[in-house]
């Protein structure tokens, strides 16, 4: 199996849907010459050109709008928001349109639209560039909402939401772009609503989501020298969600953490514990902890970001607090 | 889709008595919907277009096989002219699954995709990037189709409509942009929301080629609207054309329109309704014309009672075509 | 102490603080002659002229900025965004600019500001005039977040949002325009951050906001017809949350039920049960219960737009499962 | 608050060394920023505005006390300008609670209140409202003061530049937008993201006055800045200034700029770098011109030492300034 970068597994799956079929093309801002302002779409133009990798204006609406038009035309457009703080800008069409045309016309129309975007802190650019936002669309009944941590999860299942019939909101998070994973020869489609198990073990389960699964995993490694076994599972996809995994996890563990970057209050790690404490209430022997950004913008001063966002020691005092070893 | 060498520029002289009945038709449909609504019948929040029946037919009747439309909240005229059955319309205000939305979508999101119209919208502005998406795929695709997007003077103050019209400006993309300019927004008179007085000037932004007409003449507009569609379908990208149109009704149906003078409406019903304009052009007589407004005064009242004798959904349908 | 309506409190908070200081004004669209969609703000015109009462062009975005930027020059304007779901069109504005310019500008700025909204279903709007989307601005730092139910509650937390220092977002319930209820002669602030116990109980607590608070007392009246003790409390401010006040309720009765009109997968009630899980782990008997709006956009026609929100009975049926009687 | 009788309407000639100077240590306080961001000394994203120089000094020296501006997430240059002291910048680029925003801001996120700086914004046209509502707030106040937005040619296509434009022309408050058209949005040239070749056009969709100078001439600009703020103060309303500019520089520091014909910004640079255009029109020896450029060196050395012996915030910090 190759190893490639999650940066290039996003290209990758974007570069080998355009082959496959003419209805898919790429738009966003500064994606064609500069490859994307995180080099992810690197190349594509000179392979599929400049209509099919096209560069639009600073018009985050039109550009939602217009692929949701071209979508209910029958293409199968992606299209780039380059930073997820900038969904608020994309908000109207991605939640009272793309979601709702399917369902209001009564469903003669179909979206098949996915809206990529990136985001996530460690690099200090301040507090309007690195908010994590996936909460927001998990709230939309019409959307499916998916976030990936792996090269592996990130291909496949941007290969599902390209094919998927319906509009996906499709996180990545900036500070993976560079990490390695191996990866199947040919792309093969993850199914969409099904959450992978990193790790398994027996004592806490630990639920996270995008960068935060690589913190668990460095938690979960700690905790197991101090005699604590800790299952990993990351969703993967937020929307649907994949309850019956989670619950299973916890009936087997009796606790359970919930790790994202995004600020703790309302984040999806509300809902993910909700679901739990519902499901699983006679076998949780512990409080489910929440693992997330502390209450506050993303400062600029590096410091004060760590400070904000979540990290593997986080994780760790939260396993550890499940397991009253703290 | 139609052939090229069929279009015209002008409606045919022979065409005219059927538009002028295709405008009536909406009028009496509007008046019908209105009563019902006051009746207790209809639920929801309607707009009616009463006065604004010349825009709907001059731009549909323009139009070629495969060309589509989105429309706004005042959705029923462009529904209709775009060939959706009354009885399906009026069926959808009833909330029923023969409507044209199967009662999931009501007065402000009236769907037929089959028949070029890809929806009304509550949110002002919000079909504008679609009509862009759309003509952009007609573009990539090589299809001689034009999208046509409806709006109102009040539309043009929101960010959508600029950024929908400058990305079809740029891309040069088969799409035409119709405003239907009738100097109100909900109860703010245009003076209010808008700096200019010639809203063709918006085009301006984007160096879009606007044309201008009299929204209350059917003719002029369906000229306009030929002119406009050529333009886009044959590659010199987007129009903007601007219909000068008149609101006789309140913005909602229930509206009791204590912001506006008492006599604009009755004025304006005077001296520029669409359908009397063209009912004096076209000479009829009391008797033609009383025998088209019992034909399609037929048609609106066995759309009611189509209507009426509709499905209700089944409440757990709430939970159908959430997903494809 | 004199009844008055939701609406004519909502006004009287607004003229009151309008008569007290000229750097009070409000904006929206049509509120002017026509006095809002809604009639809150008829009259205002009258009595404080066009620049106060002052009628915006359809400009979400710019209402909501044009606001902020007052703000910043010390006005305390009142925004109105004339239904729930535009908010996606203004949510730019008010959550990268106005929660974050404070703290961005490491406190030189306060931006006293209020966001007054209405939605709510219940009269067959279809999908994109009635949802209702408070949970996505209580996971915003920087933003406090209100949602009143009743005339007394809806005059008081207004008048203490436009005194506040910070942007407010303050959501009404369409349905609840007409409702009476008796207030204070004179306006008393009701402190932002304060629950509301509504009706004390023993064996179920039901934390209920907007409509549901008054389905809620319904379902409290039915359940104690049936031998259950319910407490009703509204949490009132989502933004700060009065964990405490909801923490104690639940300790006293071992039993939660959360209900919301909004949708209930990532509402606010997920964030209300997680606290609650979390901080009465050992005092619940019973799952909590969410009770919210079914996982669908709100379809037109009205049996299925009946079916799809949330009513006294759903929140009955979830008290009975609480207490194993279902 | 200046005095009206002050104001002048052309630099006078005594002015304009300061000025050079002023220029001289934006562009050496921009060069050490790059110098110290790829030493890996400064954290975060940073766009620089080395051969906007003009612009920024030109519209600042315009203003009057009292005036306020909103910056892009281009805003070194414009906070110089508009009075922030170089070692308050560095601070804040080196993360200080000394910076101007206390650390918690950053480069994109300048704020200087005293000094009427309303904040830089990392978010594409999200400053241009903040300045209708500040200039709102005047025209309310009955205050002589006008409030100046700048923003980018990319700007002109956001939906918020639309509103904020057409609102503050609405209500004719006192505003001026400043557009430094430097033909680039980021990799995307003004081609490929604006169907206009001349941006001041975009106001006519708001009937808004608008001036055009040369964006590289400070001394244009300042009388272009001049006459919008007389208009805008006086009560005619807001004014749309376009200033034609150049971008020396990546997009951001760090960008390798592989989008972009290699020559282009050599060719600018030669040709109009506005700090060589008014060191020939003054006339400046090498001497005279080295005397300057030593002393905003040091000042630019200084504001390095200063933020590097600045404090860091406690990580706890990050939870104050939240709330008011
Ligand atoms: C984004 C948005 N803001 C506000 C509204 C409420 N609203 C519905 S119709 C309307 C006025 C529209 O005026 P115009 O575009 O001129 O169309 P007309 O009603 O005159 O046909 C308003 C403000 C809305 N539907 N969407
Ligand atoms: C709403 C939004 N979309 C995209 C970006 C990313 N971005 C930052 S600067 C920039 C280009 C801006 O171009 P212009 O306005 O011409 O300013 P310039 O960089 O040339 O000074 C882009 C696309 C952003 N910051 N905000
Ligand atoms: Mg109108
Ligand atoms: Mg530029």
């Amino acid at each position: 199996m190759p190893e490639i970068t999650y940066r290039e597994a996003v290209r990758d799956a974007i570069a080998t849907a355009m082959r496959e079929s003419d209805d898919v093309f790429i738009m966003g801002e500064d994606i064609a010459e500069m490859g994307g302002s995180m080099g992810v779409t690197q190349g594509l133009l000179e392979e599929f050109g400049k209509e099919r990798v096209r560069n639009t204006p600073i018009s985050e609406m039109a550009l939602a709008g217009a692929a949701i038009g071209a979508a209910m035309q029958g293409m199968r457009p992606i299209a780039e928001i380059m930073y997820e703080d900038f969904l608020t800008l994309a908000a109207e069409q991605i939640v009272n349109q793309a979601a709702k045309v399917r369902y209001m016309s009564g469903g003669q129309l179909t979206v098949p639209v996915v809206f990529r975007t990136q985001g996530g802190a460690g690099w200090s650019p301040g507090a309007q560039h690195a908010q994590q936002l996936e909460s927001w669309f998990v709230h939309i009944p019409g959307l499916k909402v998916i976030f990936a941590s792996t090269p592996e999860d990130v291909r496949g299942l941007l290969w599902s939401a390209i094919h998927d019939d319906n509009p996906v909101v499709f996180f990545e998070h900036r500070t993976l772009y560079g990490i390695k994973g191996s990866v199947p020869e040919k792309i093969e489609a993850i199914p969409i609503g099904k959450a992978r198990v990193h790790r398994e073990g027996e004592d806490v389960t630990v639920i996270a989501t995008g960068r935060l699964v690589h913190e668990a995993l460095k938690a979960a490694e700690e905790a197991e020298s101090q005699g604590i076994s800790v299952e990993v599972v990351d969703p993967r996809t937020l929307q649907p969600l994949d309850e019956e995994t989670l619950v299973a996890s916890v009936k087997k563990t009796n606790r359970a953490v919930v790790a994202h970057e995004a600020v703790t209050r309302m984040g999806f790690g509300a809902e993910v514990a909700s679901v739990l404490q519902y499901q699983a209430f006679d076998w949780l022997d512990a409080p489910i902890e929440r693992v997330g950004a502390k209450f506050a913008p993303l400062p600029f001063a590096p410091v004060m970001e760590q400070f904000v966002v979540p990290h593997a020691d986080d994780v760790l005092q939260a396993v550890l607090r499940t397991v009253g070893k703290s | 889709m139609a052939k090229v060498e069929e279009r015209r520029s002008t409606l045919p002289k022979g065409d005219l008595k059927d538009v002028l009945r295709e405008m009536l038709l909406i009028r009496r449909f509007e008046e019908k919907v209105e009563e019902r609504f006051r009746a207790g019948e209809l639920p929801g929040f309607l707009h009616v277009a009463i006065g604004q029946e010349a825009s709907a037919v001059g731009v549909c009747r323009a139009l070629e096989d495969g060309d589509v439309i989105s429309s706004t909240h005042r959705a029923h005229g462009h529904t209709l002219a775009k060939g959706t059955h009354p009885n399906e319309l009026m069926a959808e205000l009833y909330g029923k699954t023969e409507g044209c939305s199967h009662g999931y979508g009501g007065s402000m999101h009236l769907f037929d995709v089959q028949r070029g119209n890809m929806g009304a919208n509550a949110v002002i502005g919000g079909g504008l990037p679609h009509i862009t998406g759309a003509a952009l795929t007609f573009q990539m695709r090589g299809e001689p189709r034009v999208a046509v997007g409806f709006f109102g003077d009040g539309a043009t103050n929101i960010g959508t409509f600029h950024e929908a019209l400058n990305m079809a400006q740029l891309w040069q993309v088969p799409a035409v942009f119709v405003l239907e300019d009738n100097k109100w927004a909900e109860s703010t008179p245009e003076s209010q929301h808008s700096p200019l007085r010639d809203l063709s000037e918006r085009a301006k932004a984007f160096g879009m080629k606007a044309i201008k007409a009299d929204g209350q003449d059917v003719e002029a507009v369906f000229k306009a609207a030929r002119q406009a569609l050529e333009h886009a379908r044959s590659g010199k990208g987007p129009v903007f054309i601007h219909l000068d149109c008149v609101r006789f009704h309140g913005h909602y149906i229930g509206d009791p329109q204590v912001y506006r003078p008492k006599d604009e409406a009755k004025e304006l019903r005077e001296t520029r309704d669409p359908i009397e304009t063209l009912r004096d052009r076209l000479g009829l007589s009391d008797d033609e014309f009383a025998e088209l407004d019992t034909e399609v005064t037929e048609i609106v009242e066995a759309s009611v009672e189509f209507a009426k004798a509709g499905t209700d959904p089944a409440p757990e349908d709430a939970l159908k075509n959430i997903y494809a």
